[in-house]
């Protein structure tokens, strides 16, 4: 049990440092480090290797942004596995991943809640 | 932060409350029939470090949890062992997972008595051990 | 005519009073803050957004500076001021609260100097007998025109700024003895040395700072040390040192205490504010009270202020466009100084 | 000074960002993030029905929802700036960029503001991953249809 939190510590932290990684050295904005994040999620996943890295690291993989690209592509595999081509575009929508619907949700909710503190 | 870090610890002392590592523990078929099962996961030895494994009625439902590094190949694993242990019990439905809270499930069922409550648990587990994403 | 885009101001305009309104992080970090004329808790001064914040920091640094010149609004001719965000409408809006015929600038972070030359030049044409003169930036209302949300997580290098809240305004009339006044104005060229990054705003504006720099001390005939001080705007801690090392190699000799930064020592060298400020309102909150204040004790008694402005937007940038960059330095001289 | 000389010089006077420190501090603070991310799901899993393969969803959105609290309060910046692509890249990083575009843009409004500046940082990421998703499961998809490669 200890094992699984020390296995998503370090999983989840080698995928943020391959994130500093691309700032740093690749000195990419953090709107295109996450982009290149979550179109390498896709990508493993078409390859089925995103799945057994959250088998193995349970939220060390889930956590980071990849996961999102990962989800996305998994639905649409689904569904293709069932309906052909049409799948791959309804599958897409249908497994909708949690994060932009609690993202979308919970910025409004902090839009009526919050204002901005300004500096330090 | 605090906060999380509360949250953190105690979902983590309530984790560790499941069966002991390096257990196999099998229940509620004649022992012929325990001990073939045991025979079957031990087997797997290598990547096995417990089990659970419960006999009711027409089903067997059996959870194991693998080692953290044969995690990777955890679909896998559930694969060849659904496939052993129906080629071992051919008239039992066999409901087989590595994943955690299937483990857990199936470790509590015997602590049920009620018929009623014991049937409605293991289609709880079956349903769940089939849901995806 | 003395050299091209610099201006000698025969009648020499004095700059009659000067005032500062500025924000929290100002009040609790900056040295200079007992300078301040008014200091505000919240970073929205009371109001509901930033942009009214920042209008109202303008609307209270001309106030301050007509009290402190004791005059009215009534007795003003012109406003002449800017800022950063879009179309100048914090500066719009305090013009029109003012009600004073109003000629909006930009220049970026010079808009300070330019103001003021600005204003010199209205009354070395006899067109004013008071204009008040300055710059302002509300850092929230810039930083997320510039950058990115407010609170938006996102680890700033080393070599970021941070842009201030405050609003610097000067009172500017035709001469008067006993105050600071203007001799001459460079206009500054814009310069483009091809830096890209946005967040190293005081190494892209330092080649311009040292051309005007260098274009003034020519068209004047004089050497850095015949200066008091020479204060650039807002080069940041990098900046500085660049600009620096560009005046040692064209063989001008820099002296430390007298070649100050107003960025740079805004929030005293915290390391917190990383290479210091920047904003319009940076150099007009250090010329119109600390620079001001000494040149009125006598300390100063000639000094060479030199703003620096970056003139992107955040659409070139993401065009991929580089930075261009100008400079505009005015001159005070105090009492009947030499090169009249 | 011409402009090369310039930018040599520029270069050289330019702290760079001290990788290893960087990598450290990623590293540490994305764990961390991801280790939390496992104990709540280990919540979920425990008094709720869900499995490891379906506890990621509210893991995920729980996530964000203190990545509501934290931004909210002003404090998710001041982690970053410790953190760098550690808090950046795990979802509360995605879900701060949605959130504080959202408090930054209220005061135009909810519709033209919140609603309209909301994905301004984090809908690039949304574009790409749903693009990405389908280039990658059409072609495996017409793979499989050629026999080239199995499900």
């Amino acid at each position: 049990m200890t094992a699984s939190f020390l296995i998503a510590f370090v999983v989840g932290g080698l995928i943020c440092v391959i994130g500093q990684l691309l700032f740093d050295v690749a000195k990419l904005s953090p709107g295109h480090t996450l982009c290149l994040l979550v179109v390498s999620g896709a990508v493993l996943d078409g390859f089925g290797l995103y799945e057994p890295l959250i088998d193995f690291a349970g939220a060390g993989a889930t956590i980071p942004i990849t996961s999102f690209g990962n989800s996305l592509t998994h639905g649409a595999l689904q569904e293709a596995e069932k309906h052909g081509l049409v799948g791959v575009i309804t599958g897409m929508f249908e497994v909708t991943s949690s994060g932009i619907s609690a993202a979308i949700l919970f910025g409004f909710i902090a839009s009526l809640l919050f204002r901005s503190k300004g500096r330090p | 932060m605090k906060r999380m870090i509360a949250i953190a610890g105690a979902s983590l002392l309530l984790a560790g409350c499941g069966a002991g590592t390096g257990e196999i523990r099998v229940s509620g078929g004649e022992p012929e029939e325990n001990q073939k099962v045991e025979e079957v996961l031990k087997e797997e030895d290598g990547r096995i470090v417990s089990a659970v494994a419960v006999f009711v009625e027409e089903d067997l439902l059996v959870g194991v949890q693998v080692k953290p590094l044969s995690r990777f190949s955890k679909t896998k694993i559930e694969e060849e062992l659904t496939k052993e242990m129906e080629k071992a019990f051919p008239e039992e439905t066999v409901t087989l997972s590595a994943d955690l809270k299937i483990f857990w499930e199936t470790d509590k069922l015997d602590e049920l008595e009620e018929e009623e409550k014991l049937h409605k648990k293991v289609e709880t587990i079956k349903s769940l051990s089939k849901e995806e994403t | 005519m003395v050299a091209r885009g610099v201006i000698r101001f025969g009648s020499r305009p004095t700059i009659r009073a000067a005032a500062v309104a500025a924000g929290p992080a100002e009040k609790k970090n900056s040295p200079f803050s007992s300078q301040f004329d008014r200091l505000y808790d919240s970073e929205l001064c009371g109001q509901k957004t930033n942009e009214q914040a920042h209008r109202q920091l303008i609307e209270d640094a001309c106030d301050l500076a007509l009290n402190k010149a004791e005059k009215t609004i009534s007795d003003a001719d012109y406003l002449v001021c800017g800022d950063l965000v879009n179309e100048m409408t914090p500066s719009n809006f305090a013009a029109a609260s003012t009600g004073l015929p109003y000629v909006g600038l930009f220049s970026a972070c010079a808009t300070s100097t330019s103001a003021l030359a600005y204003a010199a030049l209205l009354t070395e044409a006899g067109a004013a007998s008071l204009v008040l003169a300055g710059a302002a930036s509300q850092h929230s209302a810039i930083e997320r025109q510039f950058r990115y949300p407010i609170e938006y997580g996102f680890k700033k290098p080393e070599n970021a700024q941070w842009t201030v809240t405050a609003a610097g305004i000067a009172a500017v009339t035709p001469h008067e003895q006993g105050y600071p006044s203007i001799s001459q104005a460079t206009v500054g060229r814009v310069v483009d040395y091809g830096l890209t990054d946005p967040l190293n705003m005081g190494a892209a504006m330092a080649p311009a700072a040292f051309d005007t720099f260098r274009r003034h001390l020519e068209a004047a005939g004089t050497e850095p040390e015949d200066y008091d001080v020479i204060i650039t705007g807002d080069l940041g801690a990098i900046g500085t040192e660049l600009f620096r090392k560009m005046a040692t190699e064209a063989g001008y000799s820099v002296e430390e205490d007298r070649w100050r930064d107003a960025g740079k020592e805004f929030y005293g060298g915290d390391p917190a504010f990383f290479a210091g400020a920047s904003g319009a309102g940076c150099s007009a909150a250090v010329y119109f009270s600390d620079v001001y204040n000494r040149m009125m004790e006598g300390e100063y008694r000639r000094a060479l202020l030199m703003a620096t402005g970056a003139l992107l937007s955040p659409l070139t940038f993401q065009q991929g466009e580089s930075i261009p960059c100008t400079c505009h330095a005015v001159e005070l001289v105090m009492g009947e100084g030499e090169n009249r | 000074m011409d402009r090369q000389a310039y930018s040599q010089l520029e270069q050289q006077i330019t702290p760079k960002p001290p990788l290893a420190v960087n990598l450290v501090k990623a590293f540490v603070t994305g764990g961390i993030i991801c280790a939390i991310g496992q104990g709540i799901m280990y919540f979920y899993m425990y008094f709720f029905d869900f499995t490891e393969r379906t506890a990621g969803n509210p893991t995920v959105a729980t996530m964000i929802f203190i990545a509501m609290l934290l931004t909210g309060f002003g404090k998710y910046k001041r982690i970053a700036q410790f953190g760098g692509a550690g808090s950046a890249v795990p979802v509360t990083g995605f879900g701060n960029a949605m959130i504080s575009a959202a408090i930054e843009h209220r005061t135009e409004g909810y519709v033209l503001g919140v609603g309209g500046n909301m994905f301004k940082l984090a809908g690039s990421v949304i574009v790409f991953g749903v693009f990405s998703a389908f280039i990658v499961a059409l072609i495996k998809t017409i793979l499989v249809k050629f026999g080239v490669v199995g499900w």
